[in-house]
């Protein structure tokens, strides 16, 4: 019997296959073409303290194998996210990964300890929660004039200790691959007691509308995902699982199986799928079931057989 | 997957494909595109699906209308018939069903006429305004459908606008699709005459999902933000941000 | 009249192409396919103090909208390129550029003045030479373990301090993407008397040969480049020429004249084509007209006019 | 640009496209091939180009034959009559030409036959011998060109082995083309049997450019390394490294 069951700081997920934050919103739309009960888990959107209208302007723009978005954290805010998603994302039977995001100090450490309460309290009552926290910090700061959180180890220190001081929820931390040094950055994680890290998160990026002789996006950068990604965002997954001994939780550009394996024989515990959600909505179903016929057909057991081998 | 039947240029860059197959939707709604080579070769470049509303639908195929504007439809047009089409969808609200008895018009400016045409059929008795700025296109597919030829109206060339000759006064409710810069005139005019015309207009923004997932599409209304493809692309005129609308 | 003459520190070219490290060989073989003189210039193959015959096992994958490669620096030799392709280098009319490349301090400056002398001498006899040094600081440092040499300022410091010691021809340093800070590199290269700065060489990736279950390179990672990457370049061209007062010469991905404007717009002086070559043979000549015709339909008369207007 | 002809499936997975035109090209050189959608469209994926011997020649097409492996090949297999390619090439050294006097055998296992059918037709006295593990394919060309139907040799099956039936003491002079392993057994087969035939093998090696600029297609040589692309394809077995062959 093959099994596809992978583990995350002691949750269990049925499969590694996880639909990444901000491609799959709450899980609505993808819950009305197909049982989302057959996946990993579900990260939400990126949710803030309060609710964020977005960014104005162009938001997409298709690139070579690749997209970049605008979205700017268009979210409804935790506390409607609490109110009107959680239950629903939690009927999802997939594991509910909340991912926080912020654009200063004081709004992540608020934010994670009003989910923390409000699950704390939940769980109280008898009712399933989140299960995972995925700390985003790649969003800009604003205090600091808009320089990414998650590029100098010792800022992004600063957040991963004060979360982690006010939640027991399990503690993903999702890094850039915009960091000056992503395995010193993960190492950081795991030293202040996350336990995972996710990576990774969209690239900075430029298009420029030369009719126009502007930026095609009014923040004049983007963030850069999808398959054209995929070899670079393997390499710092690969770097990052050979320093650590927290899981990681490897994405960018799983477009196939194969996709998902390379990730897995880099040493990812499981995985995320992000744009390819928009090129095939059905993503999630079809690779959940390649998956499996691909480990029969190779006689893998278990994933543990193949990861990290390379 | 979906079969191409046919795919035909008619009018300087501008096609109508037929699909086969029997596809769910109604006026005003669309489907996201994708062209990939061959089943099971996945080509990640073009990457993302291409929305189109839907032109015409019949008991075993679907028709799109489409201009040639850049990759995406560049290699659409490329297609032969017998080769496949990723297509998904419906998507949208589409536009609305007024009551019998609202007296109805429908205005497309250039392509804005490929939603207008299932619009055409189920409104019957609409007046129909269409204006293009070089050729025009699709006219007889509207004109088949109608019951007199004088409900169909047509301005041609660059110097005409199609908003010039729609009297709004003259219809409780216009549903029209076309360039912003058109649809905010063809308001502008309802406002500036004191009409109580209800103005529908179909929008259009970048997407990536189509399904209202990854929030690309959204664009500001009263009401706060709204996703063109799930809460539009039929949007009232009143509720819509004309500058945002302007942005792609 | 339209002009495409750029300048880079004092070296006129006929136009802002340069047909990039690498992906050109010495011209030779592009030579037999139309004529090198239209060209702005040519970047030799990456030169190293003693021949290397390169990487053994695969040295090219294909990835979406890109290709990775490990070919890792074969080259005949400094010698042998002063002594054997140099010539022909210059007869092809285009500006000529040696791309240096090192495997720790020494190498980079014993080339530098071996280069450099015999320019010298070459032009003392009426001879044309080496008009620009384009230093590739992107080689893995042999002595310290393989780390590159382009990703931390400080050890790229020296490198750029000594050989420009010991060279008079105007010299261009090629930036990593893999930099930990891509601008306080430039900026550092600047400082140190660098006449221009280009960019982006290969970012640091990986492929899994998942049936083999081992990287597809011997090298564990290879470089990835083409039109995947663009997004990524131009965003750090973009960056790195807002915070530079030398002209910045930038590449990554080119394929069409349309990705030219937008580096330019960005504010390269000058552009460099990889992997295009390799898609198009004929990428140069098609190009160079390209442009010319783009500027006369868009009525711009120099690319001043359009240079870092974004 | 070069329209195709025909691409016709010849036996599973394997195909023969022939592609209108006067073409260059000698026994044993190869062409780069890319399938562009269209005229004008820039598709990025896949990116590069794709080695494939020249199989047949006419005064007015070229043609090709191919095992779908990959992307490529399966993107190429999709294409049909009319669709155009972009062909670059006549590139690499190709079969030596020796004298009339020697004796010659064509020696192919597989997809290695492809290049030996021009061959073939330059040796018309040559003796063939071609192996498949499954199907065979490309053998009626043989025979149509051969003077005497003795000349061609086949194995098939997975228990028999092209070189087993080769006796290279025949021959002064032998071109193969094939897997590596098939190579060095025929190599190793000469050697035992003390024979002095002098054996040239066609390899194969990734690719960027295809004419010697990337330095991508290296092997080793007993002079140092040398580029498949323009060196190559066909080297004599002493001078190659087998272990390095074995590489992709
Ligand atoms: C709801 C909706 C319905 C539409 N219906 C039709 C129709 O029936 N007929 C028709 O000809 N066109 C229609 N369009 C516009 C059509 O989607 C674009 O013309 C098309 O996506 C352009 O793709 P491209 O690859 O040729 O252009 P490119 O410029 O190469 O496309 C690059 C990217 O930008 C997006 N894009 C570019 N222009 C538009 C646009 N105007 N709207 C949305 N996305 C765009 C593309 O989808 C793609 O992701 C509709 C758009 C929307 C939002
Ligand atoms: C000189 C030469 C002549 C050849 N002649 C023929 C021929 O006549 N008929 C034929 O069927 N095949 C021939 N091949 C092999 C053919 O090039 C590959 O089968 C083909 O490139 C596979 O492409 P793909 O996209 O289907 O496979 P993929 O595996 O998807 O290709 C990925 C990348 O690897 C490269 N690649 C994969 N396999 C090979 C290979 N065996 N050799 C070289 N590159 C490879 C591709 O070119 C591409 O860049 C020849 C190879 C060489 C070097
Ligand atoms: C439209 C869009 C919105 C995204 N929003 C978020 C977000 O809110 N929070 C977050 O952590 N990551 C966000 N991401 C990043 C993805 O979760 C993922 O890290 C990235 O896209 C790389 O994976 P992919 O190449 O599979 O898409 C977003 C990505 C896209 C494309
Ligand atoms: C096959 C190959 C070999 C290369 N060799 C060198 C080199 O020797 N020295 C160097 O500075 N850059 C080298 N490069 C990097 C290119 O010059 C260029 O910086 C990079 O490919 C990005 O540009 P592109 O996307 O247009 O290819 C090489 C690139 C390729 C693809
Ligand atoms: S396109 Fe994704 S939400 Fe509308
Ligand atoms: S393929 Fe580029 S040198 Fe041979």
């Amino acid at each position: 019997m093959t099994s596809l069951i992978c583990n995350l700081a002691g949750v269990a997920l049925r499969n590694p296959i996880i639909m990444a934050s901000g491609t799959f919103g709450f899980g609505r739309e993808y819950g009305e073409l197909y049982d989302l009960s057959i996946l990993g888990g579900i990260a939400s959107k990126g949710l803030t303290l309060h609710p964020r209208s977005g960014n104005t302007g162009c938001r997409v723009q298709e690139t070579p194998s690749g997209m970049m978005n605008s979205v700017g954290l268009e979210n409804p805010g935790i506390t409607s996210f609490l109110e009107n998603e959680l239950d629903h994302m939690v009927a999802s039977g997939a594991v509910v990964i909340a991912n926080l995001g912020g654009a200063h100090l004081e709004e992540y450490v608020t934010g994670a300890a009003q989910i923390s309460e409000s699950c704390d309290l939940r769980q109280r009552q008898g009712q399933k929660a989140v299960d995972l926290l995925e700390l985003n910090i790649s969003c800009p700061n604003v205090k600091e004039g808009g320089i990414q959180f998650g590029v100098d180890t010792e800022v992004a220190r600063q957040i991963v200790r004060e979360v982690r001081q006010v939640t027991r929820i399990p503690l993903i931390v999702k890094l850039s691959p915009n960091a000056q040094d992503i395995v010193a950055m993960a190492y950081m994680c795991e030293q202040e007691g996350a336990d995972a890290v996710s990576l990774v998160n969209t690239f900075s990026a430029m298009k420029i509308d030369i009719a126009q002789r502007r930026s095609a996006f009014q923040n004049t950068y983007a963030g850069l995902s999808g398959p054209a990604i995929k070899p670079i965002a393997l390499r710092m997954v690969h770097q990052v699982s050979q320093a650590l001994s927290i899981p990681v939780i490897g994405m960018g550009g799983i477009s196939s199986v194969e996709d998902m394996i390379e990730y897995i024989m880099a040493g990812a515990e499981a995985v995320q799928i992000g744009t390819y959600n928009f090129v095939n909505l059905h993503a999630g179903e079809e690779l959940v079931s390649g998956l499996t016929a691909w480990m029969e057909k190779e006689k893998v057991q278990s994933l543990d057989e193949i990861r990290g081998i390379v | 997957m979906a079969t191409i039947i046919s795919n035909i240029e008619v009018s300087p860059s501008v096609y109508v494909i037929k699909v086969a197959g029997q596809w769910a939707g109604a006026m005003g709604q669309f489907y996201m595109i994708r062209h990939r080579a061959t089943q099971g070769i996945a080509i990640t470049d073009p990457l993302l699906s291409r929305p189109l509303s839907i032109h015409d639908q019949g008991d075993d195929y679907i028709a799109f209308l489409y201009r040639v504007t850049g990759r995406g439809t560049a290699l659409l047009a490329s297609l032969s018939v017998g080769q496949e089409l990723q297509l998904s969808g419906p998507f949208g609200n589409g536009f609305p069903v007024v009551d019998p008895s609202e007296s109805v018009a429908l205005v497309g400016g250039g392509m804005g006429v490929a939603p207008l045409l299932l619009a055409a059929k189920h409104y019957r008795q609409a007046d129909i305004y269409v204006g293009f700025n070089h050729h025009s296109f699709a006219v007889e597919s509207f004109e088949q459908i109608l019951q007199d030829s004088q409900q169909i109206h047509i301005t041609q060339g660059q110097h005409t606008n199609i908003v010039d000759i729609v009297d709004p006064r003259l219809y409780s409710v216009i549903m029209a699709c076309g360039p912003a810069g058109m649809l905010q005139a063809l308001a502008t005019k309802i406002k500036s005459l004191h009409a109580r015309t209800l103005l529908y207009i179909s929008t259009e923004k970048r997407m990536a999902c189509g399904i209202g997932a990854c929030l690309t599409c959204s664009i500001q209304t009263v009401n706060g933000n709204a996703r063109v493809c799930k809460e539009g692309p039929v949007f009232t005129a009143e509720e819509v941000n004309w500058n945002d609308l302007s942005h792609m």
